[in-house]
């Protein structure tokens, strides 16, 4: 009897907490939203997994000795965890597009407006009673106009570790939601002859180019920005170990073993920053909110920038590509040839998109570090 | 508290003016090294001119098991081809 | 000449005691079994590796600054690595056979009164001199019978430590063992005729429900039972990222890569706990006896329960398949299968006693969850 | 002591029978949930139906290397079968 | 303003030091060597890298908090990551050569001459104002004539950590340079006809004598030699597991995935202890200087051996494959290879080099016991 | 100070010493080892009698993914022949 009673006060039915179970029941949402709208699977599946986990009652997966508490303070505190995944994009990512034309860098400057105006907002936000916002949380929420989710967590972890959970949240939704948000900004901002522009087709690129390319970036960063370092030194380790060619069996594990093993383990660490306590509030509305409006005005950045550029430039370039500075790589360059397409069904622009698209995965990674730079300490 | 949050709006807009400015120069910086630099480079050293299959074959190195040798791949592919158009199949 | 000394007095020779030379003879038989005799090789050769550099004198392995120390604290008295290893069974486990014909079910369940009659039997050895078992050494014992090596060694890290051992190595061997424990006892506890039934042939199975599967089985065990969360979490993450068709990298990565390298490290850390004071006594002797009984009586349980369902139910029940529920995947099916041919030479139960066999993973993982729940605090 | 034992004994029998009970009710349960909730769904969402080699297919989606697309398994198959027949081997 | 003068004093061009620059070159030079020129490039890259993120002015890659820092300390300092990446090389390494000819190990173990010559010499170097090498210093120094980068890294991390930048850097350029510096000295060391010689066929060599030779070294080293357990240990357990044939799926995991993510990590850390302080003095010039002297002699010796067994023994051994004996697997097989192949076109002696190569690897890992056992306490 | 250098000398040198002497000693026993031990043993477990090409598919049992049977092996190393006569090809 005495053995009923106990094993009845274990179970999680005596124990449940009302934010545990609405919690819980935003972890089932992201393994559908993954699952079954394929929003970002690879990080959101994990994550909301771990969600699940962290707010099991009893069981105590993020206290001292917990699973997830071992995994978010070894890998996410840390920050290892994410610039391990910086590493392997780096080891995916092909620059060809960008070096063969540097002008797309511009994009990837311009739709990080996205960035700084979030910030803005989100100190705006703090006339909304219940949200009080510090400058530290402001940056790290407005990073989320990054689209880069490795970036806005490390920046998160180190700027904002309360808000991880609701930023990554936040983060990996929009960048899952891109084809949704940013055909209709593309549409309303050019007018139906600017999407049927075709692009030069572009030039090749040597070999010595894209060796050399991540070291350049590498000093520009030590020069000028060393608080990027973290991220675009391992971004920058990655892409050299797969241009310079003679260490191929590193940089396929990178790719491949490395970034999966460290993926399972992110995305359960961070879905355990979804508690109740750290979720479920207004400033999490706040956050939800911020990210669209980041995202399209990165989106609205990048394509009016591309707008000008087209009327100074010799060269014809269609506006719609500046819509893929935001990053989101390979997606937004993806929406930019898909709705290139619908204007003119000749118009292939997925490579001319590349370039903006990884110029943005530099110009948040910047943009990170000028706001650790300056906020940080 | 009014005070505190003009402070807080003319601290975010110095951060999204130096921001800006900074990844417009950062990134405009890399325009010029890539146009300069990397410009050079690549004519001073230009990719050896190669015949194209022999890059697939290089890129195979890179796969520790399983590789299959470019004789064997001109093999496959000469007997897809044969097989198709002994059985009109296209896809 | 004090070098030589000096040097003299650092051999192993010089400084080997009594229980090191026992112990290492342990280490060398695993290796035979492992190697020659085919006994769960993936554990057994690494953890026999364990054991003799462990014991190796002045070496200090398994001393602070060892590296068998730090395996040891980091992934095994974590818990980690066997949550890791759990998460890869379950990313190589299909659930088709069980969902197909969930009466399967209550086998996996009766099989585990082996778990809960050797947890008597543990008790009952206290009347041995020189035996001394509480009630957690005599719960991590019974785990034993649940024929499932990540379970045991999560169970015996949490709740008798210096048990670890004797433990893991009656359980992967008595694995080993199936082939050889069990016919004998299928064989008297059913005639004939039993043998030769055939069953119906299973329906198919879809996407959706195997899907759905491992969320329902972490959701029953987050109302019932959260203190069996980590290892059967761990284990329906792994299989949804199985099922889910969406994150394949993963689960290929979780399958292989992950679950091999974190086995080589488990292995070690296992066989550091072979050492002389915590092997050589006559509670190992106690426990080795005890790991015999459990694999019988689960067997037994599993066979006559599948007896008595096969009386009840309207299709035919071969009970072979009951001594599938005691788990040891896909071993104990494939002992179903060969000795239902003996019977029956076109009787192919495999499939049907993979559904059995999965159970007891479940169940075991399940009859864990209540010995910490019970006894664990 | 043996009042300790007696003591222990208890303690274990009754582990015993709260144990057994449990799993029982858990994994039943679970067969209710199988019975009802999963044949329910596999009614509302059945499989799409494949042509047949089209599952291999995307399994090996999965396989980051050496992928080797479907016609290329569908040519090497034709040509097992030729060189089968024009050799005359069996294994 | 203020903002843009913290961002001033934020960028690394405000915060350089001179010896930062000066190590950030060499960082560069390796990278030059790793690329360029083919120098071992799986550790000498992402050595480099870390070299050069190290000296970054602010960022704090090595200090607590950051990556560099905590790859060092979980992975160097501890000894674990060169003692997986043994294991790696030992699942890679087939001792069929050495046990088809024995009589190769005496090459093996006359090429350690280099390592015991140099620890002479570092001590010599104490006449040098600005050199102040004790023991331990002279013992991780000499290690570099061991030709094996995981054994100098483990000595280096135990007996003198301030030196292990600069012994890694000499250890792997050295073993680059092989091509370069053995040949002349095996030329001048042997005549013409000597490096004609053609030596017998060798011995196929049985799946059992396979299994049992790592058995075999690891009980002898438990016998004589503890201090080498480590390393001997991993390299047979790594050699077990290729041999053994029955854990085929975590020897093929020791030897790619582990060993490339451990290459990534182990790179880097080293690289962390690339600090101007460390290395800019004149005694990383006596590391370097004394790390060619050591090649050189390991060279000779391991020839001058072979010059001698050729002599009294009947069956003819070609010396230059005793140049292959300072291991350095395979580049000096190689080496001795095509030395032999200038001289005679039909000379294959690349299995027979094999032998004394893997002898050489056992050698200098028993050497560097030695050291430990001797020097380390 | 000299004093302590000549210290270090001897130090160094009974090292050298030592050290040789055992590394030879330690591994002249395995060449014993080898002789003795190893030897026997491969007289008294001689490796099976193998089919040549039965070992290679041995192998290939190791790795996870991307296993041809050997009959696809044997099937292709015809095709590339065959391709090759046709084709007059040689690399
Ligand atoms: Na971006
Ligand atoms: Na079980
Ligand atoms: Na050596």
């Amino acid at each position: 009897m005495d053995s009923l009673i106990k094993l009845w006060l274990s179970t999680g039915l005596a124990n449940f907490e009302l934010g545990q179970i609405v919690m819980m029941l935003v972890g089932w949402g992201l393994l559908y939203l993954a699952i079954a709208r394929n929003f970002e699977p690879l990080l959101l599946l994990p994550m909301g997994f771990g969600a699940i986990l962290t707010n099991i009652p009893i069981a105590g997966f993020s206290e001292v000795g917990g699973l997830l508490h071992y995994i978010y303070y070894a890998g996410i505190d840390t920050g290892i965890f994410p610039l391990i995944i910086f590493m392997g994009v780096g080891a995916m990512t092909d620059f060809g597009a960008l070096i063969a034309n540097p002008k797309t860098l511009l994009l990837g400057a311009a739709a990080q407006f996205g960035i700084f105006a979030t910030l803005f907002g989100a100190i705006a936000l703090n006339y909304v009673p219940g949200i009080e916002f510090t400058l530290k949380d402001a940056s790290a929420i407005a990073i989320i106009g990054g689209a880069d989710g490795p970036t806005a967590i490390f920046l998160a972890s180190k700027l904002a570790p309360e808000l991880l959970g609701a930023i990554a949240v936040a983060a990996y939704s929009y960048m899952a939601l891109v084809p949704i948000i940013q055909p209709p900004i593309m549409r309303a901002l050019t007018t139906e002859e600017e999407r049927k522009i075709e692009m030069k087709q572009l030039r090749p690129v040597t070999k010595i180019e894209k060796i050399i390319f991540p070291l350049g970036v590498l000093m520009m960063t030590i020069f000028f920005l060393p608080s990027a370092t973290p991220l675009v030194g391992m971004f920058c380790l990655g892409n050299l170990m797969r241009e310079s060619g003679v260490v191929d069996r590193l940089s396929t594990t990178a790719q491949n073993e490395l970034i999966n093993i460290t993926t399972i383990f992110l995305g359960l660490g961070v879905g355990s920053k979804l508690s109740a306590e750290a979720f479920l509030n207004v400033e999490t509305l706040g956050i939800l909110g911020l990210g669209a409006v980041a995202f399209s005005i990165g989106t609205a950045s990048g394509v009016l920038m591309a707008k000008t550029m087209n009327k100074l430039s010799k060269d014809p370039i269609n506006p719609l590509i500046g819509a893929a500075g935001v990053s989101a790589v390979p997606m937004a360059a993806r929406v930019a040839n898909k709705v290139g397409l619908e204007a003119n069904p000749h118009n292939f622009l997925l490579m001319h998109a590349m370039g903006p698209n990884v110029a943005g995965v530099l110009g948040s990674a910047v943009a990170a570090g000028i706001l650790l730079a300056l906020v940080g300490s | 508290m009014m005070d505190n949050m003009q402070q807080q709006f003319i601290e975010a807009g110095t951060l999204m003016l130096a921001g800006m400015v900074f990844v417009f120069a950062f990134l405009g910086v890399l325009i010029v090294f890539i146009n300069t630099v990397l410009a050079k480079l690549s004519v001073k050293f230009p990719d050896p001119i190669v015949v194209p299959h022999s890059r697939p074959n290089k890129k195979s190195k890179s796969t520790t098991n399983g590789d299959i040798s470019p004789a064997v791949v001109a093999a496959i592919s000469g007997a897809v081809k044969r097989y198709r158009s002994q059985h009109g199949q296209d896809k």
